[in-house]
């Protein structure tokens, strides 16, 4: 059976509370059994330590699609001493899977846009689990255009399943509004920094990573489809889900490994949502690191670099 | 990615000469049309450009038959033939699927490019090939655009793609997405030239080309009832979970909502493509182009050739 | 009573009917009216003369609103040897109220756009009556950066009632769409010759009139908002219609002496429509003669003094 | 052009003194929100900056008020405030409408124009006047608008206008129309100039002002329920002969619609206008722009102010 939760932390709990247990009943029954259960504890330390320096792509996939991951609005607001949401396409609607707006980030005035999943069943229909309609994408382009009006700096946060496969998203041009942001970014006249901070799905989740430097969380992932869709498609067996992950080479080391990533943001133990302050602040530091090496390279330089990057991706014989 | 909406008999090159009687036999046999169900004899639906006479269904080409029914005979010269894909991620059964579609498709990757004219027009064209791998955009498809953009800014002349694609090819995963954004970004500089780029839509074109090359260009052709899209209509059906309109996502819906430029049936497409490069060629006296550019030279490749 | 459609020429032709018949009757009973029939013609031939030389402005409202009166297809074929229709503004729909494409005109490529109105039920459906939505704007924003891109003049054809009042028109941002047009035409950087062939109504008319050269067909209105909806408003009485059409000096003479036409087509006795060739034939010499002007202009003057244009316009005490 | 919407009756200076016994006496009438109907005390409505404490439905402010309620006390100082409208058509009843709109107004024109500084942040402002002839839009409100535009230019600094009105001015005819092609000529030279341009829509911004300067700003703000759009709701009701949605048209429904990027609370609105002035303004520490700046000088004129 492939698991379709991150359970792990979870029967760790449950084996806590089991001890916790056992201490009360030992100490109400006047047996002292705290160095055992010292001991104990380290083991159960150990053995999450061991745990998740081994977590397998599938397992990380789980993780990066946690229910408690930080969003894009938590991340915003650790970051920000000051914050302008800006919202609307100006064709057709405002997009709520994707947040874009003005910060105060170190004292710098910069755009951050990203997509926004919910926590909760009713945020995640208000935010349609974050996956964007062609509004979202325009919104983005649109944030985009205004950043480099302003010479804004830009940062990216991406954690998507992927564009949302609907009627009406197919009808206002998905495809189009997804190839505009490609476009539009690769040639923005601005620094971009870009985070996949959680699940970065298929071409939807690309349109936020064209960038300068794509750094990625630990236990995030970014593939080309998920591995659901790869397993059920190429090899017509869903079950076979876990070695299709590891196939397809989707995770932060993968990436780095094929220079698609710059730079992993180490999660805490557990995963980002455990000790979101520390994630936070781990990310800021890579962010102001990164941002401050971009802003003091001139502008055609920084455009040079960001379409030589680009240009040279991919392997084949000739 | 779409699958099975490539299944299709391969059929024979528009103009070039039959090489053995097996081939004889297999163009003389009568082929049904998957859309009206019509008996159509193969030299009927041969001289009719592979379009069914009865309902006008658009069988799809193989990439040298539309080639040859688009250029100026003769004309077309390949480009960057040799390249060919890696199994870059060591993914199972890459290697195997790769030899298999050198086999059926004659082809060494999912797009031929190369320079050619069209009504006397020089241009740079690039024609994906839908037997490879369901024309599916890895590395190779990815560089041989750029090298085909490339081309045509070096020889300051108007590029055409024709596509058609089932996605990004999920065998070479990551890098494979990537090559959308590779692709747009030479796309970018492409346009910034102020260059002419023409996209043909062809049955079907979806997932990472559809939201790439193929979508940014100056104009934007489809041909009659192809399936153009981002999304696949299963995957669409799977998560509303209700019957898709009639329609959708073919290229007269795609018109209607204001997707796409014209919906050319084959038999026009070769006048069509010649006016639209003559339109933007700047031949006429009196030219607006042609006298903006007597004063900053930069002269018209069609000039020379 | 306020005339509301335009009969003179229907009642012409019923006295020209009676003549014929009155001419069939006499030489049937042998008398000899024909000198007679002739003066009377020509008093008739006299009379449409100095009828026509003093259309009133509500007249010419009529006029320019003639169901027969040639439309943007119409010119469209007669000027260009060579024409492409294009659709569509990438975002929502292909709005048939407007048309657009290139023409070859006189051996030069150009930008045609115009607004569309049917000749007959069917047609006006189809046409939505010549009112454009939001996407007409933007398929027209689109081709117009298209033809600064490939440095095309722009000819644009104006005859509508006015942007479509409708609830989706509302919703799709009918005010940001027209702003964008009127903003992306202020400084378009190739000539830009507008033709108000019929009826200009009002802001969504004027979106295809900024431009170097302002044309006007003699019996053409152009108005702030229609003749009808002024008189309701400011005079609370549709019925003074007439007054109000003369009031507002929504002529092509009137705007002539405004300042805001540049030349005035005049069309032949009757209405455009009476005579398509001759109409057509007159407007085209005019085109080549403004185009030849404007493509021999450097382009920094061409926009310096269009955007003069535009500056000036207005009157008022300091 | 939308009648009756501009019915209100006349409050007070938010933050002048009272002048006369009349006044205090009509300034303790209470008055009836014509929202919820509740009677509210005039202080208590002007204590809450003339928002309903029921159902915060917002009133309609005079331009004066609305300068009051946003600039930093004592910057305002006015421009081009003599600019005053001709009967340059001879309209029947122009000129008395004119005489009588300076009386009720109490100012020359439909806008009041002006430099002030808000949050510190200096600035060039636009506040259209609802009780001048429903702040429609002659040659004299284009002119002031692109007078605006113009001084904005010259220091470089941030433009704000205030938009509310029932359209094109018809009494001045295509003069009239035009001005919206005037307006939009001078801002995308503002645009050009890579200067910040805030426009904020109040209850309500239709027609030819709608179409033109106030929607083609940066960032788009409106107070809440406001009517904004550009065809009036009659004529819509009249053209479609059925009843219009909910909200239509409100500020809530366009943001929804992608319209506009915020609805703010008059409560909000000094806050939020010195929030957005201060993050173009690239005061902070280590700003890309100032960065920038540095390199290329064109100091921010908030550095001399
Ligand atoms: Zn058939
Ligand atoms: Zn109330």
């Amino acid at each position: 059976m492939v698991k379709r939760q991150f359970d792990y932390e979870q029967r760790v709990r449950e084996i806590r509370e089991k001890l916790e247990e056992l201490n009360n009943l030992s100490s109400s029954m006047e047996f002292d059994l705290s160095r055992e259960i010292e001991s104990l504890e380290e083991k159960i330390e150990n053995n999450r330590e061991r745990r998740y320096q081994n977590l397998s792509p599938w397992e990380k996939v789980l993780l990066s699609r946690h229910p408690e991951r930080p969003n894009s609005n938590d991340y915003i607001s650790y970051f920000c001493e000051e914050w302008i949401e800006l919202h609307g396409d100006r064709h057709f609607g405002d997009d709520t899977s994707v947040i874009g707006g003005i910060g105060r980030f170190n004292g710098q005035a910069v755009t951050i846009l990203g997509y926004r999943k919910g926590k909760d069943t009713r945020e995640n229909l208000q935010f349609n689990f974050g996956m964007p309609h062609p509004e979202g994408y325009r919104k983005i382009r649109r944030l985009l255009l205004q950043a480099e009006k302003f010479q804004r700096p830009v940062i990216t946060l991406i954690d998507t399943p992927g564009a949302y496969p609907g009627i009406g998203a197919e009808e206002r041009g998905q495809a189009w509004a997804i190839s505009q942001v490609l476009m539009t970014l690769s040639a923005l006249e601005v620094p971009v920094i870009a985070v996949v901070s959680g699940e970065g799905g298929s071409g939807g989740a690309l349109a936020l990573a064209v960038a300068d430097r794509l750094l990625m969380h630990s236990n995030a992932v970014f593939s080309v489809a998920s591995p659901e869709a790869c397993a059920s498609i190429l090899w017509k067996d869903l079950e076979r889900v876990e070695d299709m992950a590891r196939a397809m080479k989707i995770t932060a080391s993968d990436l780095q490994e094929l220079g698609i990533v710059d730079e992993i943001i180490e999660e805490p133990l557990g995963g980002a949502h455990l000790n979101f302050p520390e994630m936070a602040e781990k990310l800021k530091k890579a962010l102001e690191k990164h941002l401050e090496e971009l802003v003091s390279t001139n502008r055609r330089e920084l455009l040079e670099q960001r379409y030589q990057k680009l240009r040279k991706i991919g392997e084949f014989r000739e | 990615m779409i699958k099975n909406t490539f299944s299709r008999k391969k059929y024979f090159a528009l103009s070039r000469k039959m090489e053995s009687e097996e081939e004889e036999k297999r163009v003389a046999l009568p082929i049904n049309c998957p859309s009206c169900s019509a008996r159509i004899a193969a030299e009927a639906l041969h001289r009719n450009l592979m379009v069914c006479p009865k309902c006008q269904h658009h069988f799809s080409l193989s990439a040298r038959e539309r080639i040859d029914l688009m250029v100026d005979n003769g004309s077309f010269q390949e480009i960057d033939a040799a390249l060919s894909s890696l199994d870059l991620l060591d993914f199972p059964g890459y290697q195997e699927k790769l030899e298999k579609a050198w086999e059926v498709s004659g082809s060494r990757e999912a797009i031929i490019t190369g320079l050619a004219t069209i009504g006397g027009h020089k241009l740079v064209l690039g024609v994906m090939e839908s037997d490879f791998m369901m024309a599916s955009m890895g590395s190779v498809v990815g560089e041989k655009v750029c090298r085909a953009v490339e081309q045509a800014m070096e020889l300051a002349c108007p590029l055409l793609i024709c596509s058609c694609s089932g996605g990004a090819r999920m065998q070479e995963g990551m890098v494979a997405l990537m090559q959308m954004a590779k692709t747009s970004a030479v796309l970018g500089k492409f346009n910034q030239a102020g260059l002419l780029y023409i996209s043909l839509l062809t049955h079907p074109t979806t997932g990472g080309v559809s939201a790439s090359f193929a979508s940014l260009a100056d104009i934007i052709l489809a041909e009659p009832g192809a399936l153009i899209g981002f999304a696949g209509p299963r995957v669409i059906k799977q998560t509303i979970g209700q019957q898709l309109p009639a329609k959708f996502q073919r290229s007269e819906f795609l018109l209607e909502h204001g997707m796409i430029d014209l919906v050319v049936e084959r038999s026009q497409l070769k006048a069509t493509l010649s006016s639209l490069l003559g339109l933007h060629c700047g031949h006429g006296d009196g030219s607006y182009a042609r006298k903006r550019r007597a004063k900053e030279p930069s002269p018209c490749p069609c000039d020379g050739g």
